[in-house]
């Protein structure tokens, strides 16, 4: 597969068409009816809390937040191949990976909210903070990669970063870093178009995203980031390679980001019209749900029946999230080291009196 | 705060062909502050445009830029997204003029949004000031007034120094100021007295000066006479300034966002001792944040220095 | 020193397969300074090990090592190099723990020689502790001793919070002191009294304890009784040995050869007017680097700080 | 050329073999009999000032020093198509091309000597100072770049790396900005086998460095940088290249150190010898001088006579840069800002206090 879709000469991994016909079996992923039907369901659950997310953050119950829409075919191919071992770094995009990895939605939420505590993430194992500074989380899946070969475990680490991620210094280290000491790792490039504002044309001048793995001796791949099939493929393949000990794959999933960069964003200042709806030929969902409904696995009417279920446990998650209630002082000083040093005590102290002068007056 | 600065950016590319503003989203999109909103517009793609994502990139080719004779001005989205950056800051912008003996200049100017208040997410929300000020070879201006993000951008441009500038985000918007429309300057290096007082000299700068004001206020109606000096820049910092103050008040408060250990406040407290130690009536004071990370929003009230607070530490020294 | 850091190393990499060395030339050249020599050879390539030559990928790596369970001990070849790593440092080193909210530890060393005094090429002989020390949520540690250093970096590498171990390299190898070849620890955040004296206390670390001792022993010819601290951490800071010092000599003097602005010594005189103001005599005194660049070799003994210089400064601070 | 030779073919330009015969006429460069042997005779005097600059640090009169022997024809063929009016963006291994801008042997010595003085280069035009910090000037010279295309002039930047530089991260977002803004920069790789012990293999599993263009979507070109009028001949379409605005060219010129990483390294500790010797044979001085007595433009006896006298010529700068003199005290404050701020001022008025009464005691 990495032969046939060499990226030097640009060719795209693609299995089912915008209307979900196969058009490439021989890249069919082997996948039970069962489940390509819960891959759907989870992709439509991301969708449907992405978008509430986004209400939310109108109706000023949550603070920024970086949307999905358009971009769950990636993290549902990576949540279909990935093991509960395995490793998962994030950038900040991929929620139908953090779910599949064990991360609640209450917690996701929570974190927007603005408590670290939505970061604990008791349930997911090997599951790495949501990392905002673009692509340094990269060299840390490098490192976590060195430890699965030292140890000689059988774990993948997969590890997410945007086109415009793939500008900084740290992009490539961690390309490398991984490549020379042929760390099992999955890199995994969103090629969403955009960073913010600013479009991959401005990133760079190669002919693609994935051909940039030559630099480093490693094995790259442009996938159809919108055909769960063909990404699904992609991320099986890539997980046998670097697991077999022959080093890291970057892979390209080209797709696009249907909503703002976060809340905060206007995407009508750097884009138009036509282009969303040229992409929204392309979405991931529709594709699949066509592919499924004329294979007789799922219906309009099972849709209809299953969202408002999905909508209640979003709002059950948000609800709890939104109770969580109190973050106490204490909490700010006590998880930098393992041992409070006296500064922190003394200046927690100080605070406590003011506080407590400020309630006396 | 952010119209003033896009005025002054908007003067200089008028008036200098080598000014040059770049970086990531400052282009089309006008930054994420809109600081630079209109500007490529006016000045078109090649002198006001929209980088790669790379702070490296963009402060090292700023670095090359000057040495060819431009000016220079980057943006880095937050300063928290500074760091990649930071190799280039201390082995090169702050070094080249040295290093060549004056041979090449630098007139590099790195704009970028600090401080806390805005409800952000993790990175977004601290100030770093006392690192780039302990940095040999660079300017650090933070402004707390339109008129003086203005008067202090322009300078900061026409200086054949670097300067980093601290853009308090904060009050990017909360400060209503009639600001002068033609070019004009305020001078790096100089502090400003806010207000003249006799009791306590309480030094601060950037979002804090509001808050400070808060608390001159509240001092007031116990019949504490509060001077607040806007410290302006970090660095050089103005000794005179604050020694002739704390001669005067014997009192002094220094008040920041950043961490306390290693910050500048403990700078100000130093200078204080220098110049004035025999005029000293209590010791010189410091209110800061925790040497702690910044809270999410959700425990961002807990590390927050309100008027409040600094009300509270006032009146401490003041008693002392 | 270079041998006692040797050993520290060793003796983790014997009791825990987790401990990893790695870093620029570690591996079969033992470090520019052979710091780690004989470890590869002795542990195997895949615990001792050369990295590509990238110092952000090195710390970064680490991060995702330590995270998975490791113990990872990076060097920076020279501490003018740490800088491309910077951003890992405080994005995530100093962070993980507090995000994670303790989910994921630290356990992260990173060595790397610092500070002036060999004859360097440029960006070889700087001292930006304070820059590390500001940074919340890490551990910095300068040894002045073998003794010390083996013990300190026994603790850095036991300890689940990141180290920086910054070492004065130009007594790597300057001062001979027996060091016991067995397991022991010197815990991190407590300064040592290296002499007691009653007339002034100097507050030092690294390379400049030397220094100061000499200073002494010219002071004591004066009939001057110096009392000297050894700060060995620079965060945490021993806030208690500062304070009960300068309580009882009411006179401080804090030395280091980094730049005086926004520097170490400034938050030791806020330390001691926090703590003993009442009982000051002089102003708290600070003899430091300049705030410029160190020049290179043929300039040096411009900027550095003798045994001489800190004499002259503590007869002026006993003299107030 | 840069088609024949893609690096992703791993071919490497070749024009003489290590006997000084041609291989391949058709990648000639054309250069006069004139041009030749003055770059033989410059690459001559290099080595020369090299070697001796070697033995003054063995006697003490020089500090640290990072020795260019074996890598001479790299410097030389940049010496051979640099303008006055171009930019070079210097490392710290290219004597013969600093002193082919127009830097003096005793601004070198200067530098090694430890005087900031050496960096002034009065008769140097656009030369930036020797940069330390690995990769770290590449930026810059992408930032020179734009300043050319800004203003329309007719120049390119020729800026060095080694092979241990293209790990960094600067590396990357050097090669990508210049190429994003099509800047007419020419980036030479010194591929010297080795960054002070460490060897290329552990640098990364690329299959050469060259290669690594694609990841920005430049063109890179392989070449034996042993061997002058190889070297010669990618530096001049490379120059052309990049001034025609088709942006910028990335070189790997194969070479190797024959001497210490500095003068502080011994590479007996991470080499043998027998590799010493097999590079030997690729000498680019001894393939040069092979090729001209074959021509009889030189000859051993020439040789003999113009070294000593390129010796003194040497040996002058050295004691001409032994005899600078002082450096007074202000020269550590004068140039950090253009104008001195305070603290400075105070600083300096305190040391020259305390100097006062150390002669006074
Ligand atoms: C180092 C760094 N610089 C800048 C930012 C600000 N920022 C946040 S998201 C973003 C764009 C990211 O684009 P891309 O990598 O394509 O990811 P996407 O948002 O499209 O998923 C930027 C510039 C940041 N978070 N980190
Ligand atoms: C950022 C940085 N890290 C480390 C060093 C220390 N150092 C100096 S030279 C060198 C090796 C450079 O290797 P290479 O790039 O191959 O160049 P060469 O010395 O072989 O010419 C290293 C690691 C440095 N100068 N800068
Ligand atoms: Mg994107
Ligand atoms: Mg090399």
């Amino acid at each position: 597969m990495f032969k046939t879709f060499d990226p030097i000469k640009n060719k795209t991994l693609r299995v089912i068409d915008n209307e979900g016909k196969i058009i490439a079996a021989k890249w069919m992923p082997e996948l039970t009816d069962e489940q390509i039907l819960k891959a759907y369901k989870d992709m439509l659950f991301a969708r449907q809390a992405d978008l509430m997310t986004v209400n939310y953050q109108r109706q000023g119950r949550i603070y920024t937040y970086p949307p999905n829409y358009g971009q769950e075919a990636v993290s549902g191919a990576v949540a279909q191949v990935m093991r509960d071992d395995d490793w998962l770094v994030p950038a900040f995009r991929e929620l139908g990976a953090y779910l599949a990895k064990g991360a609640t939605l209450q917690e996701m939420f929570m974190y927007f909210m603005g408590y670290e505590d939505g970061s604990i993430f008791k349930n997911a194992k090997n599951f790495a903070p949501i990392s905002v500074p673009i692509a340094s989380q990269l060299v840390h899946a490098a490192g976590i990669g060195y430890e699965i070969k030292y140890k000689k475990k059988d774990q993948v680490v997969y590890t997410f970063v945007g086109d415009g991620g793939t500008s900084e210094g740290e992009f490539h280290e961690a390309l490398n870093f991984a490549a020379v000491w042929d760390a099992p790792v999955v890199f995994i490039i969103q090629n969403n178009q955009y960073g913010i504002s600013t479009p991959v044309s401005v990133q760079t001048k190669s002919q693609n995203l994935a051909v940039k793995a030559i630099a480093y001796g490693m094995k790259g791949i442009k996938v159809d980031g919108n055909d769960f099939f063909a990404m699904t493929k992609a991320v099986q393949e890539a997980s046998e390679h670097a697991k077999s000990g022959k080093g890291p794959v970057l892979i390209e999933a080209v797709t696009y980001r249907k909503g703002a960069h976060t809340t905060s964003d206007d995407p009508t200042k750097y884009r138009t019209k036509e282009e969303e709806q040229e992409w929204d030929k392309t979405d991931p969902l529709n594709r699949f749900k066509k592919y499924l409904v004329e294979k007789k696995l799922w219906s309009d009417k099972e849709e209809k029946k299953i969202l408002p279920e999905y909508k209640k446990e979003i709002d059950r998650h948000f609800v709890a999230a939104e109770n969580y209630g109190e973050y106490p002082l204490d909490d700010v000083f006590k998880f930098l080291y393992t041992d409070k040093p006296d500064n922190l005590k003394s200046q927690q102290v100080e605070h406590e009196r003011y506080l407590k002068w400020k309630e006396g007056k | 705060m952010v119209n003033a600065i896009n005025q002054a950016l908007e003067i200089k590319l008028e008036q200098d062909k080598n000014v040059i503003v770049y970086g990531e989203d400052v282009g089309v999109e006008g930054g994420v502050f809109r600081v630079t909103e209109g500007l490529q517009k006016k000045f078109g793609k090649e002198r006001v445009f929209d980088s790669p994502l790379a702070e490296a990139g963009i402060a090292g080719s700023a670095v090359g830029m000057a040495m060819a004779g431009l000016k220079p001005i980057i943006e880095m989205q937050f300063s928290g997204f500074s760091y990649p950056a930071f190799n280039q800051i201390i082995s090169h912008v702050s070094r080249m003029q040295n290093r060549s003996r004056g041979n090449f200049k630098m007139p590099f100017v790195m704009r970028m949004p600090y401080g806390g208040g805005i409800n952000a997410l993790e990175h977004h929300s601290e100030s770093m000031e006392a690192i780039w000020g302990h940095i040999p070879g660079i300017k650090v201006v933070i402004p707390s007034t339109p008129h003086d993000a203005k008067g202090l951008m322009i300078s900061a441009i026409e200086s054949d120094d670097p300067v980093i500038f601290m853009e308090p985000k904060r009050i990017y918007r909360a400060i209503k100021q009639e600001v002068n429309e033609d070019h004009f300057t305020v001078p790096i290096g100089k502090a400003k007295v806010v207000s003249t007082g006799k009791d306590i000299t309480v030094v601060a700068y950037g979002a804090m000066i509001r808050e400070v004001q808060k608390a001159a206020a509240l001092a007031k109606k116990e019949g504490i006479d509060v001077e607040i000096i806007d410290l302006r820049s970090i660095y050089p910092i103005d000794r005179e300034t604050i020694a002739s103050s704390v001669m005067k008040t014997g009192r002094i408060l220094t008040v920041h966002e950043a961490p306390a250990s290693f910050g500048v406040a403990s700078e100000i407290s130093q200078i204080a001792i220098e110049e004035a130690f025999l005029h000293l009536e209590a010791p010189p004071k410091r209110l800061t944040g925790f040497d702690t990370i910044v809270p999410l929003p959700k425990g961002e009230h807990h590390y927050a220095i309100t008027g409040d607070k600094i009300f509270y530490e006032i009146m401490r020294t003041v008693k002392y």
